[in-house]
């Protein structure tokens, strides 16, 4: 499923870049998230728990910058993790875009193409969805914050 | 996985079929499992395993329950009867009788749990209109029959309980 | 002719042990010393397998033996063409393909062992859309189709085709310039299950003689056998198939599925092991119909003539080929484009294409429902268009005794008239509606009986009983008791004189099994000739005892009875007793082999009567009127068990079956999403059968069993145009469909 | 599933004790419909079964002071077959009538129920359009939670660890006070709904006028949700079709539903419109009956 958050973040690109790539501080704003540690070039290995009703996910993986272009004000995460004991994880992909919204304020495009796998998968994609949307929103709520404050 | 290898194993004792059995299960183990595995009474069966095909259908206490739903433990002490125990000295019970007679069945995976839902069903109300026939089979799904012959079949089987003069069992009614 | 058993509503000869839940299905075979086999399947549509780490599932207590492709042999399997492995080896194709599997003393503990399985992929292109994938250049699911053992021949287009089935009759492209009117409209039909309740189990016990016995939900028995012998690499007398009752089948059930990965779970542990597809599986990773995509033309007259047809239908097969039983690979319902009517130019592509989506077998008359849904809507359409009745158009163009379909067969006892018109009248189709929100629609179809190879072996015990040796699975359809009715009719003796003994693989060398329309007609034309035989037999023996011309002898009720009368008249059992004491058995081994679908088509006119809430589009199917033209009636019972049950099947199809995917996840993982009909949905039904005795069974006999759940899709989606002008193309038929095309008309 | 362990308490605070000792890992079983079919699914893995089945009393249905009081170990079909229940609030018989099927009515319980907080559910819709409040028994004793509260999201409620579901009240219709419970099923008669909509209303004096309304709706977001705008506006209004489809609109616009099999969000948004509109209506004919009688 792909999912797609825009919001306006009242900080300068060059500020809002720098704090996206700087992966554990970012991760942080991702409600959940409870260990990020650089685990090599570009590589970050961490722990990641969702509830999902009664049902508690803990996933570990992770998370990789594949693509950062400063010129193009582009970047691309991966994530890749995984449940052993509900057995299932689930793969994102996101694409995140920055473009100038007037006085020093930047357009925040996150893009996510998510793939939930195994027994999570099958608890019912639409509750998935809906999940994912809200962590979204918060996380760019988050990102918000940490900038402004 | 730790906790597998922590087996705890209860002891329950059932009534089934009017004989008392005591079993050793792990806490995990459904009713339907247990008769089925530890009992070795596989006429009851698992169909969908999620409580809606009714194939795992039998009675506790009296009342008709999914096994594939119902933890072992939960029924210990309990009065179980299923499709084995309907037939009574080597006579099919009329239920089962009628399902024969007028193509109640076909593949038969099914028909234990459709015959001890009727079988409930007649004992709570010995004669049943179609509406009630209807509204209590319905969680009882059948692919072969498309359900004609199973109402006949039990209306069969009313008709001729009453004839036999039967006497129904205590119950709540058919429908509220 | 009037019969002593035959035509009787006789109860099923297995009735007491399944109503009593003493018939032993292939789940409830419990050797002693069985474990449980439970699989781990795939999380991704396709990716190279890159490495398996079984270890933690080794390490859970109670798990005896834990087997990846590196411990099977190197092959691939198939009902017909061989392109899936038994467990994915380098490369998985679609979500809930196997790829490691686990024995443990336990099922529970199978199941969380083969949880802990660690799979490193390597993620590939996935192909959802059959369109998208036979398209010039899309990502190749199989490297070379064609090198596959028993891969049709035909040239594919693309290498993502499993197969292609052209048929052509006269010239269509000619014709069309000579129509008044072209039409042309597309349909969609998705996956849908079989639904049988019982699902798939295998059960495998190696014997201390090496003898591999086999409990399968698997109405092949002997296919079985030798796709196993390939399988396994062993001698196909190594392997004995046990035959079970199965749960339904309805086309799904004749695959090796799991009893490969038993046996090799077997050869692991010493121990016999049982694996027991969830219904969640089954719905993951069965082999359920396939999804189509259909485009129809049509060239018709002013004045309401089919002059010419084509049509291209893409079958999405998913990830493998191997479910389809038959040499083109094919359904064999695409040659139902042209429906029951005559039409001298029609051809036909049917292309069955690999997606990474779960694969796709037979379900109950494949290809017929898919094309019959599109054929069928598109008649209404364009009798729309021409402003005729819709049972006016199809009078004017049904099939003639002696006429041709598409696939070269030609038809004889045509009574597709007869059976329109017995449909039309028992449903007041001329009658106004009762009320505005009411509509009705008709829909047709025909069907052939089966070919293939059955046995029937009949003895005559020195009791006097019969017995009647068969090894064709008894899928539900109440085939066991018709054999018994056939036998004892033809012996003159009372059904309940015939005991039918089922056998097993080493009962004959080999059968076709169950399916196809076969069984009533192959089977029970087996039955009836060993029956003759050991009727002939009978006679003779008792001849020599009276000393009389066997001509002049004739049974009845259980003795043989000169014609002309006369004080002797001796039991069966005093004839089996003389025939013994010279050391004669008196008993008859019939194979019939029959090689061609035989031309006595049954034609089937349905008609559903609908209620729309044009504020919510629900559609409630009020009444269903099904007309067949039928042969000879063996039994009662049975024979109306089949058309209600299609019916049903054909409602389910129409308004709420499908099983739904994304992303080529199964999504509708349950009985609970995944919906069939139950007792509270059904239809008032009025079956109208005319009783004509040509069929080519056995007592004239033909097939019913994949008839009456083909139409009524179709019959349902014209009622619902005829009630609200809403023209649903894509199957089911769903209140939101309805909803938002009324929306749409304004 | 894998082992757990198995506790049988007999009274509440036996097993308010045995959910301390487990904490997070342990689950209270009652009819276990929902519980072991998800531990089935290896979705959940209990610590420890609290089964409180055997715990005394806690299954009884009684009328006292207006309230209609059912425990939490009453089943489904205790509750459509009770007499009393029947008589005093029959819209809740039915309504737990429509809960799938028997089978599962003769086991499920309808502290169970709540406590799963499946939005798709029949029985909360009506519960929250009659008022009524759960009783929550925890560590600290007894509180009461207006219906409204107790939901929080998809399969989540109020409730805090350690506390459980003892009840349900729910208080009997008033006077000149009708109510309905509508299920949409579309596919099959055995199916969760694809929208459900409660409606209880009260009439003026002269039963013409709506003096008050409670409606929620079912199956349009991660919870049961009240219908807050669309009963402002039939407050004070005769019932005209133009109000049923104002009112219908009213609420469509604030839902958020989860498309699924039975129905795209698009798609439920507009039936909750309608099946507001019926229960509505349904529940207004039913209060004009009972204005009837009390005149």
């Amino acid at each position: 499923m792909t999912l797609t958050q825009t919001c306006t973040i009242p900080a300068p690109r060059e500020r809002l870049w720098d704090f996206l790539m700087d992966v554990p501080r970012v991760s942080k704003c991702l409600p959940g998230v409870e260990r990020v540690e650089p685990a090599g070039e570009n590589t970050y290995q961490g722990l990641f728990r969702v509830r999902l009703g009664p049902i508690s996910i803990g996933l570990t993986g992770n998370v990789t910058i594949e693509e950062q272009s400063r010129e193009g004000w582009r970047a691309t995460l991966r994530a890749d993790a995984t449940d052993r004991k509900l057995g299932g994880g689930m793969r994102a992909r996101a694409r995140m875009t920055l473009d100038p919204a007037g006085e020093g304020a930047t357009t925040l495009t996150v893009e996510t193409d998510l793939t939930v796998l195994g027994k999570i998968g099958e608890f019912g994609q639409p509750i998935i969805r809906k999940k994912a949307d809200a962590l979204l929103q918060e996380f760019a709520q988050n990102i918000r914050n940490a900038l402004t404050a | 996985m730790s906790r597998v290898e922590a087996q705890p194993v209860l002891s329950i004792r059932l009534r089934v079929n009017g004989k008392d059995q005591a079993v050793r299960i792990p806490s995990y183990r459904t009713l339907l499992d247990c008769l089925r595995s530890d009992l070795g009474l596989t006429g009851s069966k698992e169909g969908c395993g999620v409580g809606v095909c009714g194939a795992c259908t039998v009675l506790v206490d009296g009342k008709m329950i999914s096994s594939c739903l119902y933890l072992a433990v939960m029924a210990d002490g309990a009065e179980i009867t299923t499709v084995e125990g309907l037939a009574a000295d080597g006579r099919l019970h009329p239920v089962q009788q009628a399902f024969v007679d007028h193509g109640g069945f076909q593949c038969g995976i099914c028909t234990p749990g459709q015959v001890v839902a009727a079988k409930a069903l007649l004992d709570a109300n010995p004669s049943p209109s179609e509406a009630d026939i209807k509204d209590w089979m319905m969680g009882n799904l059948c692919r072969c029959t498309g359900y004609y012959q199973i109402i006949e079949s039990i209306k069969h089987a009313a008709a001729t309980s009453a004839a036999a003069g039967k006497p129904a069992a205590g119950g709540a009614a058919g429908r509220p | 002719m009037d019969f002593k058993v035959i035509g009787k509503p006789l109860g099923r000869v297995e009735g007491p042990e399944k109503v009593s839940g003493a018939a032993r299905y292939a789940a409830d075979q419990l050797p002693p010393g069985v474990i449980w086999g439970k699989a781990h399947r795939s999380p991704l549509p396709h990716a190279r397998i890159v490495r398996i780490d079984t270890s933690k599932a080794r390490a859970v207590p109670g798990v005896l033996a834990v087997l990846t492709a590196a411990d099977l042999p190197d092959v691939l399997v198939g009902r017909v063409m061989f392109d899936m492995p038994v467990l994915a080896r380098d490369r998985v194709r679609f979500i809930g393909e196997k790829v490691a599997v686990v024995a443990a003393e336990d099922p529970d503990v199978a199941e969380e062992a083969a949880a802990l399985i660690e799979v490193e992929y390597e993620d590939l292109p996935a192909l959802f859309d059959p369109i998208e994938a036979i398209r010039e250049g899309a990502f190749r699911i199989h490297e070379d189709p064609a090198s596959y053992a028993n891969a049709p021949k035909e040239h594919r287009p693309s290498p993502n085709l499993q197969s292609v089935l052209r048929h052509k009759m006269g010239d269509p492209a000619k014709s069309f310039a000579q129509a008044d009117h072209l039409f042309e409209h597309t349909f969609r039909t998705p996956r849908g299950h079989q639904g049988y309740l019982e699902p798939t189990a295998s059960t495998v016990a190696v014997d201390a003689d090496g003898m591999v016995h086999v409990w399968a939900s698997n109405k092949m028995p002997f296919r079985l056998r030798d796709l196993l012998a390939h399988t396994l690499k062993l001698p196909a007398d190594r392997i004995q198939v046990h035959l079970t009752p199965i749960g339904g089948d309805f086309g799904g059930k004749g695959s090796l599925m799991d009893t490969p990965l038993c046996y090799h779970l077997a050869r692991a542990t010493g121990r016999p092991v049982k694996m027991a597809m969830s219904y969640t599986e089954e719905l993951m990773a069965g082999n359920p119909r396939h999804a189509s995509v259909i485009t129809i033309r049509s060239g018709v007259t002013r004045d309401g003539r089919l002059l010419a047809r084509t049509a291209r239908a893409i079958f999405d097969g998913g990830a493998y080929a191997a479910f389809k039983p038959v040499p083109h690979v094919n359904l064999i319902g695409a040659n139902m484009v042209q429906g029951p009517y005559r039409i001298p130019n029609v051809a036909v592509e049917s292309l069955c294409a690999y997606t990474n989506q779960v694969p796709c077998g037979h379900m109950r008359s494949p290809g017929d429902p898919q094309m019959i849904w599109a054929e069928e809507a598109h008649m209404d359409m364009v009798a729309g268009a021409l402003g005729l009745d819709p049972a006016e158009f199809r009078r004017r163009n049904l099939l003639q005794e002696g006429d041709h379909l598409v696939d070269g067969h030609h038809v004889e006892s045509v009574q597709a008239l007869e059976t329109l018109e017995a449909a039309l009248t028992a449903a007041d189709w001329a009658k106004p509606k009762p009320r505005p929100t009411v509509g009705r629609g008709l829909a047709m179809s025909l069907r052939h009986d089966g070919m293939g190879m059955c046995n029937a072996r009949v003895t005559l015990e020195a009791d006097g009983t019969v017995t009647l040796l068969t090894v064709t699975p008894d899928t539900g359809t109440g085939s066991h008791t018709i054999f018994a009715q056939i036998v004892a009719e033809t012996l003159g003796v009372p059904a309940s004189a015939v005991n039918v003994r089922v056998g097993d693989t080493r009962s004959f060398v080999t059968d076709s099994g169950t399916g196809g329309s076969r069984v009533t007609h192959v089977a029970g034309l087996a039955a009836q000739e060993a029956a003759t035989q050991v009727r002939r037999q009978i006679l003779d023996e008792a001849a020599a005892m009276l000393e009389a011309n066997p001509d002049d002898l004739e049974l009845r009720e259980g003795r043989v009875v000169p014609r002309g009368g006369g004080p002797r008249r001796p039991s069966l059992a005093d004839v089996a007793s003389a025939a013994q004491r010279q050391g004669k058995a008196i008993d008859a081994a019939v194979r019939k082999e029959i090689g061609h679908y035989p031309p006595q088509f049954s034609f089937c006119a349905q008609v559903a009567e609908v209620e729309v809430d044009r504020e919510t589009g629900q559609v409630r199917v009020l009444r269903v009127v099904t007309a067949h033209d039928v042969g000879t009636i063996l039994n009662p019972i049975g024979f109306h068990g089949q058309i209600n049950g299609g019916v049903i099947q054909g409602l389910g199809f129409g308004t709420m079956e499908e099983l739904r995917l994304e992303e080529g996840r199964v999504t509708t993982l349950s009985l609970g999403d995944f919906k069939m009909p139950n007792i509270l949905d059904i239809p008032a039904l009025t079956t109208v059968l005319m009783e004509k005795p040509v069929g080519p069974g056995p007592f004239k006999a033909k097939s019913i069993g994949e008839s009456s759940n083909v139409p009524l899709g179709a019959a349902i989606a014209n009622a619902v145009a005829d009630a609200c002008g809403a023209r649903i193309t894509e199957a089911p038929i769903t209140a939101e469909k309805v909803f938002f095309a009324l929306q749409q008309k304004g | 599933m894998i082992p757990f362990e198995y506790r049988t308490p007999r009274t509440l605070d036996q097993a308010l004790a045995h959910l301390r000792e487990f904490g997070e890992d342990a689950r209270p079983l009652a009819g276990g419909t929902a519980l072991v079919l998800m531990m089935r699914q290896r979705l959940i893995r209990p610590a420890c079964l609290v089964n409180i089945r055997g715990v005394a009393g806690l299954d009884r249905i009684e009328h006292a002071n207006g309230t209609v009081e059912i425990g939490a170990c009453a089943t489904h079909r205790d509750v459509e077959t009770s007499a009393l229940v029947r008589a005093r609030l029959p819209v809740l018989a039915d309504t737990y009538h429509h809960v799938g099927t028997i089978r599962i009515r003769n086991v499920a319980t309808v502290g169970g129920g709540l406590a799963h907080a499946d939005p798709n559910q029949d029985a909360p819709v009506t519960l929250l359009a009659l008022g009524a409040r759960v009783r929550v028994r925890g560590p600290q004793g007894e509180r009461q939670v207006a219906l409204d509260d107790f939901f929080t999201d998809y399969y989540q409620t109020s409730l805090a660890a350690g506390e459980l579901v003892a009840g349900v009240s729910v208080p009997v219709l008033g006077p000149r006070t009708g109510a309905a419970f509508l299920k949409f099923l579309p596919r099959t008669a055995d199916d969760y709904g694809t929208v459900t909509a409660a409606a209880s209303v009260t009439l003026d004096a002269a039963g013409e006028r709506c003096e008050a309304a409670r409606i929620a709706l079912g199956c349009v977001g991660t919870t049961p949700v009240r219908a807050a705008a669309a009963e402002d506006l039939l407050r004070g209004q005769r019932l005209t079709d133009d109000l049923l489809r104002a009112a219908g609109d009213a609420a469509n616009g604030g839902l958020d539903p989860i498309g699924d099999h039975r129905g795209s969000a698009a798609y439920k948004r507009e039936m909750a419109a309608v099946f507001l509109g019926r229960a509505v209506r349904a529940a207004w004919a039913r209060a004009r009956a009972s204005a009837a009688d009390t005149r």
